[in-house]
């Protein structure tokens, strides 16, 4: 793009919506120049800070930690904080941002996340800790049982898989891929004391069955995790969760002990 | 915007990164029944989660191995064996970091209360990086005499946010996601509330409570390369200011040596912990020149100036010269993978280099807020250099001092000081509601006020553009308030701060409308910056030595004799600051002042 | 509308599967004819076996291989817990219910040409 | 949940039914008619072996049918009388197609 380090102008096109003004969403381009090392995020604040102040999108951290800035960006979604814009032009040096897909626009890029956060409250997200109560020691929990939720343990919120999953599309009854990794973390962390009622409730018509396996939600994660295997997991444990409540009992009888 | 309706709560907390989850969730669980939280982005986007490296704890469950020396490999403590860590050294280790500035009394709270701290993030269910025996690993950290550093790989405060809000969530805390703060009421030194504008509506509310809780982070956005999220603009320290309550040792701003080279964006102190090497344009590790014994694991003030030194004659890599290099390789794919993946992934993102294979270029950064405003060790603000309280006001994490960092933070001490005294100040607030605390008659209208703020605000027209200012102003902090400061420096700083508050005066928002008017936030938040700016300008300019991160090149020793004390900084009108010193709490026996070496 | 193989292979799964059903009410239907004799059986099968028909028993046998092969996939996929081969899962039940469709697509044109 | 049990073992089933079907009844293609029919499913065995099919197929499909309706957020609601709809449905399906696979007898 950029040779003899000349800089290039490109195109940013940014899906445009104010309830309050519009009757439905319109494309607008702005024209910027590249930059290296520019990411979305910097063309969207140069266009903001500089061009037009009402271009309204979340932010944040702008190092994918937060979570705000999940927008859908050439058809994809991702976080246009750690996405560099050369990345992302089209032949014509175009870029096209819209909000994240199937949720309700509160204005241009923003979207409103009600459902999300309901779904994510919905499961219970908080451990329930273990009847032992010691307060001078930790619990002992073994490299291997923490490598196993460490992926879950990761997730920012950020909604891009939510958003990329058909069935949230459909329903948003359906608890969705981003709450399901978080009960998977609960479920197979040994210090949680009800991984059987969490089953029993993630066993509903829409809990892991409504997900019809469309694998977006991998796709579109930015921190490479992977709801799906999670979901799968979910529902195998489901079927022997009398199984898996005895089995955590078990294991908390030694939660104070060293691992061998 | 005429919505006039008035809420009412027994407690509001502004801010919801960990002190102000932590405070919300103790008063709750503590018996509290109606505690709010507002928090101008969603509670998990607070900048809290941004942090990688620890959280510090004197848990003593690994030590270096034997005979290999400080910089040695790790391994786990074996049962009975003699302990390697403290609490008393965590202290000592602290007040050294701190350059005697810190409060001592505090200061040795802040470390007993760690190791319960820790416990409990365990018990409510923190996925902590775990020993082979399946206790929680601790890893090594600028500063700090023993690997201390608590740690869930390098997103260690993601986890510890998470999972503060969750039981938050669990004791029924009622959250006001992407509500700003505005303002904060206080009449007769009593705190009655706050006004907050609904960012979704743009609607301005008066907020009343029994007490209130500034847990609203730190202001490292004032600098123009800094690691702070967007959001860490200092409104809460500059709200306070504003309604009269004082700020304190406003003028230390830690500097991070290691923020990705143009981007600020931080690489954890962990890269260093587990043993990653600063070099210089000659490949030299030259950190043996300043500190010879605790090489690149010396503290952040110390590491960031001899980084700057080294720039500043020459000896800095890229284009410009303004960066130095990190060197992990030597560490290992799997070591990388295992402790660092983060870390390797932003310098991958940002600066397309594979800390793998190759050198990453760094420089130093904005990072952290050691000043803010001023309590006492339950976060009771107090009113002046004296110690009366402001009834009602609490104030806790970076937006708070109180202090436990003084002139200059240790790692992992911050996340540990938001969740102490966030903790503490839930059980604070608790027993102050409890027992009896009213809520107090309001004099005026004071949502008014900032309606008319706002429309005033929106109304201007022609005028530049407040962008432009913001940028201005973070220059000139970062060139004539930065890491190395002078007479000179400090009096154009002044100079400018003091020109660009005029000028911001007249400068234009662009966006007009009432739902979600981000640009309208920019523009308060901007107003913000350039109000506390002026207290740290002035500060740094009355204060001639040289303490922990604030090092003037025309002073550059210590002075106890003058200058043992802290700064403390009252509104005077359109005039600035007013400025007095508050006595540092030292223990004299114990921890009398030395020379910091390192 | 998020497009990805994923969102296909889904659509296509579904789109199918419904189809699928309607034709086997339908097939029950002509199938059933049987109750009433031999005769009436033959006289609605002969019905169904004009050129039309014939093409759109290709697209049937399309719909089923596809249908089944996909269906296939997911149940690997529930199975063996490999999410990560879930492009090449994917090309592989479409490739291998193109040349099924094919295979089996021919002898039908050939037979219905045959006449 | 049963119903996505109940979906992917009569998937199972279906996997080897219809590679069957496939395979005795249209491939090659020829030509059909009641006479053919009937020589293969003189066989009793043969009998059982396409009413187990057929109970599968109709399980596979209502079931599936069912997520399909039931995956719209308005449809949702009514997840109860849909299922008995479903249930009565196949069960009446199901009389009728092994009535039909009876009804392949000789000729009296
Ligand atoms: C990149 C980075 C890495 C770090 N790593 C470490 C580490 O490894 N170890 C360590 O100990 N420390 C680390 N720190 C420092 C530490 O993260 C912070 O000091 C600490 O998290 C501050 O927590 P807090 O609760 O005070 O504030 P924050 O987490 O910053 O929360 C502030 C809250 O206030 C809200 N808020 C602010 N203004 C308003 C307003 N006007 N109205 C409403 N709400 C408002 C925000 O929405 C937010 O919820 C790091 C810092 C950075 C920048
Ligand atoms: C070998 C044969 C078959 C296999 C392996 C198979 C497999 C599957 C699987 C695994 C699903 C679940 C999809 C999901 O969870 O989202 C499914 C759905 C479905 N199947 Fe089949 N199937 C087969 C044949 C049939 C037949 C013959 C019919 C029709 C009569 C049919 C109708 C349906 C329907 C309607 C659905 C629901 C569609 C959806 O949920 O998207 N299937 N099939
Ligand atoms: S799973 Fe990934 S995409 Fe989904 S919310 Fe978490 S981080 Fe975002
Ligand atoms: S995209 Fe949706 S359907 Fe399942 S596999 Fe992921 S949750
Ligand atoms: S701004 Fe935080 S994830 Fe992008």
């Amino acid at each position: 793009m950029s040779d003899n380090g000349k800089h290039t102008n490109v195109i940013v096109r940014i899906q445009r919506f104010n309830p309050d003004n519009d009757q439905k969403p319109r494309m607008q381009d702005f024209q910027i120049e590249l930059k290296p090392g520019t990411t979305i995020l910097d063309a969207l604040q140069e266009i903001k800070t500089h061009q037009d102040g009402s271009v309204t999108y979340r932010k944040s951290c702008r190092h994918a930690i937060c979570g705000s800035c999940a927008m859908n960006v050439n058809g994809k979604n991702e976080l246009v904080c750690k996405t560099p814009l050369r990345e992302r032009l089209d032949k014509n040096g175009v870029c096209t941002v819209r909000p994240l897909p199937y949720l309700p626009i509160i204005k241009d890029l923003v979207v409103d996340r009600t459902a999300f956060w309901e779904q994510y409250l919905r499961v219970k997200p908080w451990l329930a800790p273990p009847p032992t109560v010691q307060t001078d020691r930790e619990y002992r929990v073994s490299q291997e049982e923490v490598a196993a939720i460490r992926n879950a343990e990761t997730c920012i919120m950020c909604g891009a898989c939510y958003s990329a999953c058909q069935v949230i599309a459909l329903n948003k009854k359906y608890i969705g891929p981003h709450a399901l990794l978080k009960a998977f973390l609960r479920v197979l962390d040994p210090r949680d004391a009800i991984p059987g009622e969490r089953l029993a409730d993630l066993d509903g018509s829409d809990g892991v069955y409504r997900c019809h396996t469309i694998f977006n939600c991998i796709d579109a994660c930015p921190k490479g995790l992977n709801p799906t295997e999670a979901i799968e997991t979910l529902r195998k444990l489901a079927q022997r969760r009398l199984k898996v409540e005895e089995e955590r009992l078990e294991r908390q009888k030694t939660i104070t002990e060293p691992i061998a | 915007m005429s919505n006039t309706t008035t809420i009412i709560h027994d407690v509001i907390i502004v801010g919801a990164g960990l002190a102000g989850s932590w405070a919300a969730m103790v008063a709750a669980q503590q018996g509290v029944k109606d505690v709010a939280v507002l928090s101008k982005i969603h509670p998990l986007r607070s900048h809290s989660g941004a942090a990688q490296g620890g959280i510090a704890a004197a848990l003593n469950n690994v030590r270096p191995v034997a005979g290999t020396g400080p910089r040695g490999p790790l391994e786990q403590v074996p049962p009975g064996a003699e302990p390697a860590d403290s609490i008393d050294l965590h202290v000592f280790d602290t007040i050294k970091g701190s350059d005697w500035l810190g409060d001592q009394t505090a200061i040795e709270i802040m470390c007993r209360d760690a190791v319960d701290v820790v416990y409990e993030y365990e018990r409510l269910g923190c996925v902590f990086s775990r020993t082979q025996d399946g206790r929680i690993a601790q890893r090594r950290f600028g500063g700090h005499s023993a690997p201390r550093a608590n740690f869930a790989a390098d997103w260690t405060g993601h986890v510890l946010l998470h999972t503060a809000h969750e039981q938050a969530l669990r004791h029924g805390v009622k959250f006001y996601s992407e509500w700003y703060c505005l303002d904060l009421i206080i009449e007769d030194t009593i705190c009655r509330g706050v006004v907050a504008l609904d960012v979704l509506t743009g609607a301005i509310h008066t907020m009343r409570a029994k007490a209130v809780l500034f847990g609203t982070g730190g202001y490292g956005r004032a600098f123009k390369i800094t690691s702070n999220a967007f959001a860490n603009t200092g409104d809460g320290v500059a709200i306070a200011y504003n309604a009269g309550v004082p700020l304190m040792d406003m003028e230390f701003v830690q500097f991070h040596p290691t923020g990705l080279y143009k981007h600020g964006i931080l690489m954890s102190e962990a890269c260093r912990g587990e043993g990653g090497y600063l070099l210089n344009a000659q490949q030299e590790r030259f950190m043996e020149k300043y500190a010879p014994d605790k090489m690149e694991l010396a503290p952040r003030d110390l590491v960031s100036r001899s980084e700057q030194r080294e720039i500043d004659e020459g000896r800095g890599v890229e284009a410009d010269g303004q960066g130095i290099w990190l060197d992990l390789r030597h560490l290992g794919r799997e070591k990388i993978l295992a402790r660092l993946p983060q870390v390797r992934e932003l310098a991958i993102d940002f600066v397309g280099v594979d800390p793998i294979d190759d050198l990453v270029p760094i420089q130093p950064t904005a990072h952290y807020s050691m000043g803010g405003i001023p309590t006492d060790v339950d976060c009771q603000v107090i009113a002046d250099a004296s110690g009366a309280p402001v009834v009602g006001f609490y104030a806790a994490g970076e937006a708070a001092c109180v202090s436990v960092h003084g002139a200059n933070r240790l790692g992992t001490n911050s996340l540990l000081e938001a969740s102490v005294f966030g903790r503490r100040a839930g059980f604070a607030i608790a027993e102050f509601v409890k027992g009896g605390a009213k809520l107090q008659p309001l004099g005026g209208d004071p949502a008014a006020r900032q309606r008319q703020r706002v429309r005033e605000m929106l109304g201007r027209e022609g005028g530049e553009l407040v962008e432009d200012i913001a940028q201005e102003l973070k220059t000139t902090m970062t060139n004539n308030c930065g890491i190395f400061r002078d007479e000179a420096r400090l009096r154009q700083a002044w100079e400018d701060v003091r020109a660009l508050q005029a000028r911001f005066r007249t400068a234009r928002v662009m966006d007009k409308s009432s739902r979600f008017n981000t640009d309208l936030l920019a523009a308060i938040e901007a107003e913000h910056l350039l109000t506390f700016s002026e207290v740290i300008v002035a500060g740094a300019l009355t204060r001639t030595e040289s303490r922990g991160a604030h090092s003037r090149t025309d002073f550059p020793k210590r002075d106890d004799k003058n200058w043992l004390k802290h700064t403390v900084a009252h509104k005077n009108g359109a005039d600035g600051p007013q400025l007095s010193y508050k006595d540092v709490d030292i223990d004299w026996q114990k921890y009398p002042p030395q020379e910091r070496k390192y | 509308m998020y497009k990805s193989t994923g969102f296909i292979s889904f659509v296509l799964r579904r789109f199918t599967g419904v189809a699928l059903v309607l034709y086997l009410f339908l097939h029950m239907w002509v199938i059933g004819s049987a109750l009433s004799g031999p005769d009436t059986f033959d006289a609605r099968l002969n019905m169904v076996q004009t050129p039309f028909f014939k093409l759109a028993e290709i697209a049937l046998l399309a719909a089923v291989v596809y249908h089944a092969f996909d269906g296939l996939r997911l149940l690997i996929v529930h199975y063996f817990n490999v999410t990560n081969y879930r492009q090449s899962l994917f090309y592989a039940a479409f490739g291998i219910s193109a040349i099924l469709t094919i295979a089996g697509g021919i002898p039908i044109l050939l037979f219905m040409l045959e006449g | 949940m049963r119903i996505f049990q109940l979906q992917r073992f009569s998937a199972i089933a279906l996997l080897v039914f219809l590679t069957i079907h496939m395979i005795v009844v249209h491939y090659p293609p020829f030509h059909i008619d009641f006479a053919q029919i009937l020589i293969r499913l003189e066989n009793p065995v043969w009998k059982a072996i396409d009413i187990a099919f057929l109970g599968a197929v109709l399980i596979h499909a209502l079931t599936g049918a069912y997520m399909v309706v039931t995956d719209v957020e308005r449809v949702y609601s009514y997840r109860k009388p849909l299922a008995w709809a479903a249930i009565v449905i196949g069960i009446l399906a199901f009389a009728y197609g092994s009535a039909t696979i009876w009804a392949f007898r000789m000729p009296a």
